[in-house]
C-alpha cells in the first residue's frame, strides 16, 4: 500500500485533492442535470473517502506537521494558502472524509427537492471542514471556518424541520459572534507582531513563535478570551450550547450527522491547535483552568441530566453531545498525555457514535416523520436489525468497554484524574447518567409493547441503510478494541502539547516521576 | 498476535503451551454469539442449528478450560501465565495490553463459568425451545459467557472491566429479553443503571490506583502496592472503598441490591446463570483478585464484611415473605452474596471463593429447579388458557408427585444452602462464619457480623423450608383442571439438574477442612494468588474446640430453621394467590421489601427527573440560558425599534440630532 | 515613457498642464453638454430616454478609460498642486465613482422605462453629479471640494425627487435638500474658519501651515465644522437621520447612486482633507471619529434589524457601513486609507448587486418589498436569488466575498493602529447585522413562494442584468483573489501620504 | 475710499457667528420649508461675512470666494424652490410637520 | 466713525435676522431678511469689499430673495396658524443656537495681530503688516483696477477652476429646476 501511494505521489496532492475535489464536484453538480446529482455526489465523496483513507498510510507520526504546502495568496499581507496535517488533525480529516459518503447515502431517497443544491452544499461543507483541519495559516483557517457556516445554514434552513428558520439563523449568528471576535484576536496578534518584527504573516508557525516569546504582554488574556469564546461556542461548552439542540433537531439527517460528528470537533480542535499552544499561560492560569474545568464538568452532568428528560429523540442526542464534548474539554484542560489522547479519541468516537445515532434517528424519521420518543415503542419486533444496531451504537455512546466510547472516556478520565481528581471524579458520574438517558430512550423506542398501530408495518433496514451503518459499526468496534494504531499516531502530537504547556506552566503538568513509586 | 509473558520458569513453560490457547475459551462463545446473533436477525426459525451451536460452543469452551486446567494443575504456578493478545490502550505511561492471565483463581472461576454455564445452556435448550426469540436468547447467553470469561481472565483492571461491563450488558439484554412487557424492559434498564453506579466506583478506583501506583495490572499492583501504601493509608482506603461501591453494584449488596430481585424478570435459566452462579459473584472475585489492596485497607475490609453481613440478614428477612418463587431465590442470592462478602471482608478469601463455588452449584440448581417448576406451571396454565401467575408459590403445592426428580434435587439444594452437615454449603458457610468469629478477637465488630451471619443462616433455612413446603408439599392449589397438565420436565432439563445436584451435595469436597480429614484443597490451590494478602492480613481461623462449637451452633441453627420453616408453612392455611388476603403488619413490610425501592424512587429517582426536567431543562436551559440568548436578540430588536421610532420622519427632529452631533464634534475637536 | 513626461508630470500653471490634469472632468463636461443637446433635441419618448442613457453610459465608460489611463500612466503634478490634485488617490477614487455611475445609468435604463419616467435630463444630471464627485475626490482646494460637493448635491437633490408621480420621491428630495443645504452651510463655515486660520484654502498649504503646532482655536473650529459637513454627507450618526428616508423615497437607481457614488466621494474627500491638511491633528479628530463610528455602527445595525422594507433596511445598512469605513478613517494611517478605499470599492460593487436585485423585484420605488414579498424567490428566479445572496453575504463580510476582504482590511488598519474597542464594536455589530441580512437569504431560499409565477415579471433589463452579473462576479472574484487590488490600494494610500509621511504620527 | 479696518475682524467674526446661529435657531424654530430654507440662506450669508473679514488680511481671495458662495446660494435657491414646489404639488402644503410620509 | 457705523449695521443685522426668524408671515420674514442683507452689504463695504457689497444687494436682496417672495406668492401661503414651533421648539432653538454661539465665540477674540501670531507661532516677531503682506493688497488692487477689476483678476487666474465649476453648478441647477418645475415631462 505504502509503495503504491508513493508511486502515485499521493502525499504530494492528497490534501489539495481533499479540498479541491469537493468544490469541483459541487460545481459539476450545479452545472449538470439534477438527476445526476446524487450519483455525482456519491462518486466524489467515495473518491474523497479513499483519499482520506490513504492518509492512514502516508502519515508518519514521528514527523510532526507534514504534507505541508504553502502557496502565496495575498503576498502583500503575508497570507499563504498553507496546509498540512499532524497527529491532531489527521484523524479528524479522515473522519470528515469517511463520513461523507454515508451522509450522501443517508438522504438518498429522503431528499426530494432541490437535489443539486443539497448535494452541492454537502460537498462545499466537506471542503470547508477539511480546510479547517488542515489550515496552517490563520487567514486560511478563518476563511474555512466561516465558509462552513453557509452550507450548514442552507442545509438546516432549506431541508430542515418545521422550526428550521429559527434554528438556522440561531446557529449562524451564534457561531459567527464567536468567530468574529476570534478574527479580531488573530488580527491583533498579526499586527502586534508586525509592530515588533516589521513583517506581516498569518502563518501558524510564525504566530506561534511570536506568542511564545511573550511579547504580546497584557494583550494575551484578551486574545485568549476571544479564541476561547469562538471555540467554546462551537464545541459547545456549557453555557454556550443552546444553539445546538435547535440546530440538531431541525437539521436534515446528513447535516445533523456532520454537525455532531465534525463541526463540534472544530471547537476542541481549535483549542488544541490554536488557543492552548498560543496562550498556554492564560489557558492554564489557575482561575481559567478552574473555570474551564468547572464548565466542562457542568457540561457533562448537566447535558446528561437534561438529555434524560427530552421528549424529542434528536434533542436528547444533542444534549448528549454537550455531555460528551464536556469530556473532551475535561481531557484537554487536564493537560496530561492521556487526557489529550483521550480527548482526541472521544472526538472520533463521538463522531462515529453520535453520527450513527443521528443516522438511525434519520431512518426512523423517514419512516414515521416524527422524532417524538413517545410515538415509538416495541420497534424491535418489526425492525430487529434496526434495534440491534441502535442498541450497539447507544452502548458505544454510553461508553461500554469494547466500544470506541469507552476508550476515549477512560483515557480522559484517567488522564484528568491524575491532575484534577475532583473534576474527574464528578465527571465520572456522567457514565451513570449516560446509561440512564440513552437506555431509557432506547427502551421507549425499540422495547416495550408495540402498541402504536402506525408502527406495526415498519420495514427493517434496507441494504442502503446497512451500507451506512456497517462502516460505523466497524469503526465502533475497531476503535473500541484496537485503538492502538490510532493512539500511536496521535501520541507525539499530544505529547508535544503537554511538553509545551509544561515548559510554560510547570505547575499544571507535574513531571511524571513525582509519582510515589 | 499472541505472546507469552516473558521470564516464566521452565515448569510454567510446559503448562503455558495449552494455557496460551485460553483465548479460545473466550473466542468460542463469542463466535457463538455472532452466529446465533446473525441467525436471530435473519433466520430466527433455525432452532436446530441454534440448539447445536449455543450449548456446543460452551461445551467446547469448557473442554478448553479443562485442558488448560489439567496442564496448569501440575505446574504449581507461582506467577500467573499472561497471555498477551494485543496492545489495547497506550497513551504516555499508561499502557494497557489486552491480556489474559491464567492462574489458580481464574481457573476456579473458569471452571465454574464454563461448567455451570454449559449445564444451564443445555437446560435452556429445553426451557426456551418454544420461545420465538430462541436464537437471540442463545446469542445473548453466549455473549454473556464470553464476557464473563474476559472478566475472570483479564490481567488488569481495565480488561476485567471490559468483561465487568459486558456481563452487565448481557444481563440487561437478558433481563429485558421479553421486552414487550414494559416491566421487563424496566428491570433490565434498572439493572444496567444501578450497575453503572457501581461502575462509577470501579472507574474511580482505577483512577486512584493509576495515579498512585502507575499501573493497573494485577500482577504489578500486587508487587507495588505493599511498598507504595502504608497499611490503612488514605489512598488505598479510598481506592478500596470505591472498589466496594463497584462490587455492591455488581454483586447486589446494600445499597445497590435492588436491581437483582427485579432481574428475575428474565428467563429463569438466565437467573440461574447470571444472577446466581456467575455474574453477581464478580464482586467477590474482584475483591479476591485485589486482595492485596483490601489487606492494606483493613477499614475497607471491615466495611465490606459489614455490608456483607448486613445484606445477608436484610435480604434473608425479605425472602421470608416473598410469594414469587424466583423472588425468594433472588433474595436468597443477595443474602448468600452477603455471606461471600463477609468472608472476603474477614480476610478469608478462600472461604469466600469456596462459598462462591458451592453457591454456584446449589443456587443454579435451585433456579433451574424453579425454572422447571415454572415451566410446568406455565404449560399447565397455557393448556387451560388461564392467566394465573405461574411463579406464585401460593398457586403451587404438592408438586412432588408430578415432578419427583425436581423435588428431590431441589430438596438436596435446600439442604446444601441451609448448611446441612456434609452438604457443600455446610463447609463453605461454616468457614465464613468461623473466620468472622475469629476475626472478632482482634476486631470486636466482627462478633456482631458473626451474629448477623447466624441470623441470616436461620432465615435462609426458614425461607428455603418454606419454599419447598409451599411448592412441593401439601395439597395442590394450581387448580382442578390445571393439575392434570403438570409434568416433569424433559431430560434435557433434568439432566443438568442431576449434575448440579451431585455437585451441590459433594461440592464441599473441594475444600474439606483439615479437622474432618480434608486437606483444604482449594486453600492450597489458591495460595499463590492470595499470598500477598496473606502476608499482610492473614485469614484467621478458630482452632480446636471453638471450631467444633461454632460448627455445632451453625448446624443447629440450620436444622432448627428448616424445621421452623416447615412447621410454619405447613400449618398456615394456604390459598391460591387469587384468593389470598394481603399481608399486614411487618409481614407486609417484608413482602414489600422494606419499601426500599419506593424510598429510592421517592428520594432519588423522581426528584432527579423532576429536577432535570423542571429546573435544569425548563428553567435553566430554556428559561435562563436560552432565554438570555434569545433575550439578547430581543433586546437588540427592541433597541432597533426604539431607533426606528425615533425616525419620525420629522425634519425638525433630524436637525436637532444633527446639531447635537455638531455640538459634540465641535466640543470634542476644540477641547 | 520618456518623451511623454509632459503628459505624466503636469505643470498645473500652464493651460496645457491644467487641461491635462482636468482631462476626465473636461471630458465629462463635454459629454454632459452633448447629452444635454441630444436631450434638447429628442426628449419625448421612452426610446429617447433610453438612447440618452446609452449615450451617457458610453461617455462614462470613456471617462473611466481616460481616468484609468491616467492612473496607469501614474500622472503626477509638479510642485504643490493648485485646485486639483494629480495623484493615484484621485484616479482610484474617481474609478470607483465612475463604476458606481455606470452601474447606476445601466440600471436606470430599465428602471425609467418600467416606471414610465420620460425625462432624459436625468442622465445629464447624473453626469454633472459625477463631475462634482470627481472634483470632491480630486480637490486640492477646499473651495473646489465645496463646489464639487454642491454640484453633486444639487444634481442629486433633483434626482432624488425625479419620480414626479411619487410623493415619496418629492419628500425625499425635500428632506435631502433642506438638511443638505444646512450641512453645506456648516461645511462652508468650516472652510471659512480654516481659511481664516491659515490664509489659504489649498489642502497642502493648510497642512504646511498647521504642521508642527497645536491647532489654534479658529483652525480647530474650522476642522470641527468641516468634519460636520462631510460626516453629514457620509451619513454618519447622528447626522444620518435623513439617509433612510431619502434612500427609501428616491428612485431605486438613485438610491444606489447615493449609497455608492455620493458616499465614496464624501469619504474620499474627508480622508483627503484629514490626511493632507490635518495629519498632525489626528489626536484631535481621531477620538470623535472613533466615537461617531461606534455610534453609527451600533445605530445603523440595530435599527436595520427592525425594518420590514428591504429598501429601508438597506438604507440603514448603508449607514452602518459608513460606520465601518469610519473605523478605517480613524487611524489616519496608510493602511487606514487603503482600507477605506478597498471597502468603499467593495461596498460599491455589493450595493450595485443588492439594490439592483431589489430594483427588479418591486414597483414604484420598491418601498413595499418586504421579506414576505421575496419568499421563495430562489425557486423561481435562482439567479436573482443567488445574486442577492452574494450581495447579502458580502455586506455581512462573509469570507469568499469582496466584502469580507474589505472588512478584513478595516479591522487590520484599526487593530494595527492599536485600537481595541472599535474592532470589537465592529465585529459585534456585524453579528447584529447577520440578524437582518440572513433573513433575506432565508426568505428567498427557505420559504415557499406565495404561488407559482409570482416573480415571473421581475426583470432588470438586459443592461441591468449585465451590470448585476458583472458585479456579482467581481465581488466573488475579488473575494477570493484580492492580491492585485490590495497592492494597488497601498499605492493609492501612499500617494496621499507622500508629503506628510515623514511627519506622520 | 477703501477702509482697512483690521480691528473689526474680531467683531465681524463674532457677528458672523451670531448670525449663523440665528440662522440655525431659525431652522429649528420654523416648520415652513421656505422659511427654513430662508434661514439657511442667512447662514450662508453669515459665512460670507467671515470670508470678507478674513479676506481683509489675506487679499482678494476672500471676496472671490464670496462670489462663489453667492452663486451656490443662487443655485440652491433655484433647485430648492423647485423641490418645494414639487412637494407642494403633491401635498398642497410646505409645512414640514406634514412632510412625514417617510419614517421608521 | 467706522466703529459706530459697524455697530449700527451689526445691530440692524442681528435684530432684523431675529425678526426674520420670528416673523409669522413668510413675506414678512423675507422682508426682514432683506434688511439683514442690506446691513451685511454695509459691513462688507466697511471691510473693503465694495463690489461684494453691491453684489450682496443685487444678487441676494435683488434676485434670490425676490425669487423667494415670488414663490411665496405663487404658492399663496397664507397660514391660518403660525408655522413657528411650540415651547419645546423655542427651548431647543434657543438652547442649541446659544450653545453653538458659545462654542463659536472663540472667533470673536481674533485680531489681525493674533492671526499673525498664530500663523508665525512667534509672538515677538508677529507684526501683522509683515506677516500678512496681502492685507494691503486689497487696497492697492482696488485702487489700481477698480472694485470690479480687483476681483476679476484673481477670479480668472488663480480661481479659474472654481469659477468654471460654478458654471457647471448653475447648469446643474438650471437643468434640475427645469426638470422639476415644468408642468409636463
Amino acid at each position: 500500500m505504502t509503495e503504491f501511494l508513493a508511486a502515485i505521489d499521493f502525499s504530494g496532492w492528497a490534501l489539495h485533492a481533499l479540498v479541491v475535489l469537493p468544490l469541483v464536484g459541487a460545481l459539476l453538480i450545479v452545472a449538470l442535470p439534477a438527476r445526476w446529482a446524487r450519483g455525482l455526489a456519491l462518486g466524489v465523496t467515495l473518491v474523497e473517502a479513499l483519499i482520506g483513507l490513504g492518509l492512514w498510510w502516508v502519515f508518519d507520526p514521528s514527523l510532526g506537521m507534514q504534507l505541508r504546502v504553502s502557496i502565496p495568496w495575498i503576498p502583500a499581507y503575508g497570507v499563504n494558502y498553507a496546509i498540512g496535517i499532524d497527529g491532531l488533525s489527521v484523524f479528524l480529516v479522515m473522519l470528515s472524509a469517511l463520513l461523507m459518503p454515508l451522509c450522501v447515502l443517508s438522504g438518498w431517497n429522503y431528499i426530494e427537492t432541490r437535489l443539486q443544491g443539497y448535494y452541492a452544499l454537502l460537498l462545499v461543507l466537506l471542503a470547508g471542514m477539511i480546510g479547517v483541519f488542515i489550515a496552517l495559516d490563520l487567514f486560511v483557517f478563518y476563511v474555512f471556518w466561516e465558509l462552513m457556516l453557509i452550507p450548514m445554514y442552507f442545509l438546516i434552513g432549506v431541508w430542515g424541520g418545521s422550526n428550521r428558520l429559527y434554528a438556522a439563523i440561531k446557529f449562524f449568528i451564534y457561531t459567527m459572534a464567536g468567530s468574529l471576535l476570534m478574527l479580531v484576536a488573530i488580527l491583533a496578534m498579526v499586527w502586534h507582531r508586525w509592530h515588533a518584527m516589521g513583517t506581516i504573516s498569518f502563518a501558524y508557525d510564525d504566530l506561534l513563535a511570536y506568542a511564545a516569546i511573550g511579547a504580546l504582554g497584557p494583550l494575551k488574556p484578551w486574545l485568549f478570551g476571544a479564541f476561547f469564546l469562538a471555540f467554546a461556542i462551537k464545541v459547545p461548552v456549557f453555557p454556550f450550547h443552546t444553539w445546538l439542540p435547535d440546530a440538531h433537531v431541525e437539521a436534515p439527517t446528513a447535516a445533523s450527522v456532520l454537525l455532531a460528528s465534525v463541526l463540534l470537533k472544530m471547537g476542541t480542535y481549535g483549542y488544541l491547535r490554536f488557543a492552548i499552544p498560543f496562550f498556554p499561560a492564560e489557558a492554564f492560569a489557575a482561575l481559567t483552568q478552574a473555570v474551564v474545568l468547572a464548565l466542562a464538568v457542568i457540561g457533562i452532568v448537566y447535558g446528561a441530566l437534561v438529555a434524560l428528560v427530552q421528549p424529542d429523540v434528536k434533542k436528547l442526542v444533542a444534549y448528549s453531545s454537550v455531555s460528551h464534548m464536556g469530556f473532551v474539554m475535561l481531557g484537554i484542560w487536564a493537560m496530561t498525555v492521556q487526557g489529550i489522547q483521550g480527548a482526541i479519541i472521544v472526538m472520533l468516537a463521538h463522531g462515529i457514535s453520535t453520527g450513527g445515532l443521528f443516522f438511525l434517528i434519520g431512518m426512523l424519521y423517514e419512516r414515521r416523520h416524527t422524532r417524538d420518543i413517545a410515538a415509538f415503542g416495541g420497534l424491535a419486533r418489526v425492525m430487529p436489525a434496526f434495534a440491534t444496531v441502535l442498541v450497539i451504537v447507544s452502548l458505544s455512546s454510553i461508553g461500554v468497554p469494547g466500544t470506541n466510547g469507552f476508550v476515549g472516556e477512560f483515557l480522559v478520565l484517567i488522564g484528568s484524574f491524575t491532575t484534577q481528581p475532583l473534576a474527574a471524579g464528578i465527571a465520572t458520574t456522567g457514565v451513570i447518567f449516560a446509561a440512564a438517558y440513552l437506555l431509557w430512550a432506547v427502551q421507549r423506542v425499540v422495547f416495550n409493547k408495540l402498541d402504536k398501530p402506525e408502527n406495526q408495518g415498519l420495514k427493517d433496514l434496507s441494504r442502503r441503510e446497512w451500507a451506512i451503518l456497517l462502516p460505523l459499526l466497524a469503526g465502533i468496534l475497531w476503535l473500541g478494541l484496537y485503538p492502538g494504531p490510532v493512539l500511536r499516531r496521535t501520541e507525539p502530537a499530544a505529547q508535544a502539547i503537554v511538553d509545551q504547556v509544561r515548559r510554560v506552566m510547570p505547575r499544571v503538568v507535574p513531571p511524571s516521576d513525582l509519582r510515589q513509586n | 498476535m499472541l505472546a507469552l509473558s516473558q521470564a516464566t520458569p521452565e515448569v510454567v513453560a510446559a503448562a503455558a503451551g495449552p494455557a496460551h490457547w485460553i483465548w479460545l475459551a473466550v473466542a468460542l462463545p463469542l463466535a457463538g454469539f455472532v452466529v446465533n446473533g446473525a441467525l436471530a436477525l435473519w433466520r430466527p426459525t433455525a432452532k436446530r442449528a441454534v440448539s447445536i451451536i449455543g450449548p456446543g460452543v460452551l461445551l467446547a469452551a469448557f473442554g478448553v478450560v479443562l485442558w488448560v486446567t489439567r496442564s496448569v494443575a501440575g505446574a504449581h504456578l507461582e506467577e500467573p501465565i499472561v497471555v498477551h493478545l494485543w496492545d489495547w490502550i497506550r497513551a504516555g505511561e499508561l499502557h494497557i495490553p489486552l491480556a489474559f492471565q491464567v492462574d489458580q483463581l481464574s481457573i476456579v472461576m473458569l471452571l465454574i463459568v464454563t461448567g455451570v454455564g454449559s449445564l444451564i445452556h443445555l437446560f435452556s435448550v429445553g426451557y426456551m425451545r418454544e420461545d420465538e426469540g430462541y436464537a437471540r436468547y442463545f446469542s445473548y447467553l453466549n455473549l454473556f459467557v464470553a464476557n464473563m470469561l474476559v472478566l475472570v481472565l483479564g490481567d488488569s483492571l481495565p480488561v476485567l472491566f471490559i468483561g465487568w461491563e459486558g456481563v452487565g450488558l448481557c444481563s440487561y439484554l437478558l433481563i429485558g429479553f421479553w421486552y414487550q412487557d414494559k416491566a421487563n424492559a424496566d428491570a433490565g434498564k434498572k439493572a444496567f443503571i444501578v450497575n453503572r453506579i457501581g461502575d462509577f466506583g470501579f472507574l474511580v478506583a482505577m483512577f486512584i490506583l493509576w495515579k498512585a501506583l502507575g499501573t493497573l495490572t494485577f500482577r504489578e499492583i500486587a508487587q507495588v502496592a505493599p511498598g507504595a501504601f502504608a497499611g490503612g493509608s488514605a489512598v488505598v482506603t479510598a481506592a478500596t472503598l470505591f472498589l466496594i461501591l463497584g462490587c455492591t453494584g455488581k454483586s447486589a449488596q446494600i445499597p445497590l441490591y435492588t436491581w437483582l430481585p427485579d432481574a428475575m424478570a428474565g428467563p429463569t435459566p438466565v437467573s440461574a446463570l447470571i444472577h446466581a452462579a456467575t455474574m453477581v459473584t464478580a464482586g467477590v472475585y474482584l475483591v479476591a483478585r485485589t486482595n492485596v489492596l483490601f489487606a492494606l485497607a483493613p477499614m475497607s475490609s471491615t466495611l465490606l464484611a459489614g455490608i456483607g453481613a448486613g445484606t445477608a440478614i436484610f435480604a434473608a428477612t425479605i425472602g421470608l415473605k416473598q410469594y414469587d418463587i424466583k423472588k425468594v431465590l433472588a433474595y436468597s442470592t443477595v443474602s448468600q452474596l452477603g455471606y461471600m462478602f463477609l468472608g472476603v471482608g474477614s480476610g478469608a478469601y478462600v472461604a469466600g471463593i469456596f462459598h462462591l463455588a458451592t453457591h454456584a452449584f446449589f443456587k443454579a440448581l435451585l433456579f433451574l429447579g424453579a425454572g422447571s417448576v415454572i415451566h410446568a406451571m406455565h404449560h399447565a396454565y397455557h393448556a387451560t388458557h388461564s392467566h394465573e401467575d405461574a411463579q406464585d408459590m401460593r398457586n403451587m403445592g404438592g408438586l412432588r408427585t408430578a415432578m419427583p426428580v425436581t423435588f428431590v434435587l431441589m430438596s438436596l439444594a435446600t439442604l446444601a444452602i441451609a448448611g446441612f452437615p456434609l452438604f457443600s454449603g455446610f463447609f463453605s458457610k461454616d468457614e465464613i462464619l468461623a473466620s468472622a468469629f475469629a476475626r472478632g478477637a482482634s476486631e470486636p465488630v466482627y462478633y456482631l457480623y458473626w451474629v448477623a451471619g447466624l441470623a441470616a443462616a436461620l432465615g435462609t433455612a426458614v425461607y428455603m423450608a418454606r419454599l419447598i413446603t409451599m411448592t412441593f408439599l401439601g395439597g395442590n392449589r394450581t387448580g382442578a383442571k390445571e393439575a392434570g397438565h403438570l409434568h416433569e420436565a424433559p431430560w434435557i432439563m433434568t439432566g443438568p439438574l442431576v449434575v448440579l445436584g451431585l455437585l451441590s451435595v459433594v461440592g464441599g469436597a473441594f475444600n474439606l477442612p483439615a479437622f474432618i480429614g480434608g486437606h483444604a484443597g482449594l486453600e492450597q490451590w489458591l495460595e499463590p494468588v492470595l499470598a500477598p494478602a496473606a502476608r499482610i492480613r492473614p485469614a484467621m481461623m478458630p482452632h480446636g474446640a471453638t471450631e467444633y462449637l461454632l460448627m455445632t451452633v451453625a448446624v443447629l441453627i440450620g436444622l432448627g430453621g428448616l424445621w421452623w420453616g416447615y412447621r410454619m408453612t405447613s400449618r398456615a392455611t394456604l390459598v391460591p394467590a387469587a384468593k389470598a388476603v394481603p399481608d399486614t403488619g411487618f409481614a407486609a413490610v417484608l413482602n414489600r421489601k422494606y419499601y426500599v425501592d419506593e424510598i429510592y424512587d421517592a428520594l432519588l429517582v423522581r426528584p432527579l427527573l423532576r429536577f432535570s426536567e423542571q429546573v435544569l431543562w425548563k428553567e435553566a436551559d430554556q428559561g435562563g440560558i436560552d432565554g438570555t440568548v434569545n433575550g439578547v436578540a430581543t433586546v437588540a430588536r427592541a433597541l432597533g425599534r426604539v431607533g426606528s421610532w425615533l425616525q419620525t420622519g420629522q425634519v425638525g427632529l433630524y436637525l436637532v440630532l444633527f446639531l447635537a452631533g455638531a455640538l459634540y464634534v465641535i466640543h470634542a475637536v476644540t477641547r | 515613457m520618456g518623451s511623454f513626461d509632459f503628459l505624466t508630470t503636469l505643470d498645473l500653471s500652464t493651460p496645457l498642464g491644467l487641461s491635462a490634469a482636468l482631462a476626465p472632468e473636461l471630458f465629462l463636461t463635454g459629454a454632459a453638454l452633448i447629452v444635454l443637446l441630444f436631450v434638447a433635441w429628442r426628449h419625448s419618448t421612452a426610446a429617447d430616454t433610453r438612447m440618452a442613457g446609452w449615450l451617457t453610459a458610453f461617455s462614462l465608460v470613456l471617462g473611466l478609460v481616460v481616468l484609468v489611463g491616467m492612473g496607469v500612466a501614474g500622472t503626477r503634478a509638479e510642485g504643490i498642486p493648485q485646485m486639483m490634485s494629480v495623484d493615484q488617490f484621485r484616479w482610484a477614487g474617481g474609478a470607483v465613482v465612475l463604476i458606481a455611475a455606470i452601474a447606476t445609468v445601466l440600471l436606470s435604463i430599465g428602471y425609467l422605462e418600467r416606471e414610465g419616467i420620460v425625462a432624459p435630463e436625468y442622465y445629464v444630471l447624473i453626469i454633472l453629479a459625477v463631475i462634482g464627485m470627481l472634483c470632491m475626490v480630486g480637490a486640492a482646494d477646499l473651495i473646489v471640494l465645496f463646489l464639487g460637493l454642491e454640484i453633486m448635491s444639487v444634481a442629486i437633490y433633483v434626482l432624488a425627487g425625479y419620480d414626479r408621480q411619487s410623493a415619496f420621491s418629492a419628500e425625499a428630495a425635500l428632506k435631502y435638500f433642506l438638511i443638505g443645504a444646512f450641512g453645506s452651510a456648516f461645511l462652508l463655515y468650516g472652510i471659512a474658519l480654516v481659511y481664516g486660520a491659515t490664509g489659504s484654502t489649498n489642502l497642502q498649504i493648510i497642512g504646511t501651515q498647521l504642521a508642527g503646532a497645536k491647532l489654534t482655536t479658529m483652525a480647530a473650529l474650522g476642522l470641527a465644522l468641516l468634519l460636520i459637513g462631510l460626516l453629514f454627507k457620509i451619513a454618519a450618526a447622528p447626522f444620518h437621520m435623513w439617509a433612510p428616508d431619502v434612500y427609501e423615497g428616491a428612485p431605486t437607481p438613485i438610491t444606489t447612486f447615493m449609497a455608492t457614488g455620493v458616499k465614496v466621494a464624501a469619504f474620499l474627500a474627508l480622508v483627503r482633507v484629514l490626511i493632507q491638511s490635518f495629519p498632525e491633528a489626528a489626536v484631535t479628530w481621531s477620538p470623535p471619529i472613533g466615537i461617531l463610528a461606534a455610534v453609527t455602527m451600533i445605530l445603523g445595525n440595530l435599527v436595520a434589524l427592525s425594518q420590514r422594507s428591504l429598501k429601508r433596511m438597506l438604507a440603514y445598512s448603508s449607514v452602518a457601513h459608513a460606520g465601518y469605513v469610519l473605523v478605517a478613517v480613524r487611524p489616519g494611517t496608510p493602511y487606514g486609507v487603503a482600507a477605506v478605499w478597498l471597502y468603499l470599492g467593495a461596498y460599491t460593487l455589493t450595493s450595485i448587486v443588492t439594490f439592483g436585485v431589489l430594483q427588479s423585484l418591486g414597483r414604484s420605488g420598491e418601498r413595499d418589498v418586504t421579506l414576505d414579498r421575496i419568499a421563495g424567490l430562489a425557486e423561481e428566479r435562482p439567479w436573482l436569488a443567488f445574486a442577492m445572496t452574494v450581495g447579502m453575504l458580502s455586506l455581512l463580510g462573509f469570507p469568499g466575498t469582496f466584502g469580507f476582504m474589505g472588512k478584513w482590511w478595516i479591522l487590520s488598519a484599526s487593530v494595527a493602529d492599536g485600537e481595541r474597542m472599535l474592532p470589537v464594536v465592529l465585529v459585534l455589530t456585524s453579528v447584529v447585522s447577520a440578524g437582518y441580512y440572513m433573513p433575506v437569504i432565508m426568505s428567498m431560499y427557505m420559504r415557499k413562494s406565495p404561488g407559482a409565477g409570482t416573480y415571473a415579471d421581475a426583470r432588470l433589463g438586459r443592461a441591468g442584468a449585465t451590470v448585476v452579473a458583472v458585479a456579482v462576479i467581481a465581488v466573488l472574484l475579488l473575494g477570493f483573489w484580492p492580491a492585485p487590488l490590495i497592492n494597488y490600494a497601498d499605492r493609492v494610500a501612499d500617494s496621499l501620504h507622500t508629503i506628510y509621511t515623514s511627519q506622520g504620527r | 475710499m477703501p477702509v482697512f479696518a483690521p480691528e473689526l475682524i474680531g467683531p465681524s467674526l463674532m457677528l458672523s457667528a451670531v448670525l449663523f446661529c440665528i440662522g440655525v435657531a431659525g431652522v429649528l424654530l420654523r416648520r415652513n420649508a421656505i422659511i427654513v430654507f430662508l434661514c439657511i440662506e442667512l447662514m450662508l450669508n453669515a459665512v460670507n461675512l467671515t470670508f470678507m473679514a478674513m479676506g481683509q488680511l489675506y487679499g482678494m481671495s476672500g471676496q472671490v470666494i464670496v462670489f462663489f458662495v453667492m452663486s451656490v446660494a443662487a443655485a440652491e435657491a433655484a433647485v430648492g424652490l423647485a423641490i418645494i414646489l414639487s412637494v407642494f404639488r403633491h401635498r398642497a402644503t410646505v409645512d414640514l410637520k406634514h412632510v412625514n410620509l417617510l419614517q421608521g | 466713525m467706522v466703529h459706530a457705523v459697524f455697530v449700527f449695521f451689526a445691530v440692524v443685522a442681528v435684530l432684523s435676522a431675529i425678526l426674520c426668524i420670528t416673523q409669522r408671515q413668510p413675506v414678512g420674514a423675507i422682508m426682514w431678511l432683506i434688511v439683514t442683507m442690506l446691513a451685511l452689504s454695509g459691513i462688507f463695504t466697511l471691510l473693503g469689499g465694495f463690489f461684494a457689497g453691491v453684489m450682496q444687494v443685487l444678487v441676494y436682496a435683488g434676485a434670490i430673495l425676490v425669487l423667494f417672495m415670488f414663490f411665496v406668492m405663487l404658492l399663496q401661503l397664507r397660514h391660518k396658524e403660525s408655522d413657528i414651533r411650540g415651547p419645546l421648539g423655542w427651548v431647543l432653538a434657543v438652547g442649541i443656537a446659544g450653545a453653538l454661539v458659545m462654542q463659536l465665540s472663540g472667533v470673536g477674540g481674533y485680531s489681525a495681530g493674533r492671526v499673525a501670531e498664530e500663523l508665525t507661532r512667534a509672538p515677538e516677531i508677529a507684526n501683522p503688516a509683515f506677516v500678512l503682506p496681502q492685507a494691503a493688497e486689497v487696497q492697492r488692487a482696488t485702487l489700481a483696477s477698480g472694485a470690479v477689476g480687483a476681483v476679476a483678476a484673481p477670479m480668472f487666474q488663480q480661481w479659474l477652476v472654481p469659477f468654471e465649476l460654478t458654471s457647471l453648478l448653475l447648469l446643474a441647477a438650471i437643468v434640475g429646476a427645469v426638470v422639476l418645475a415644468k408642468r409636463r415631462l
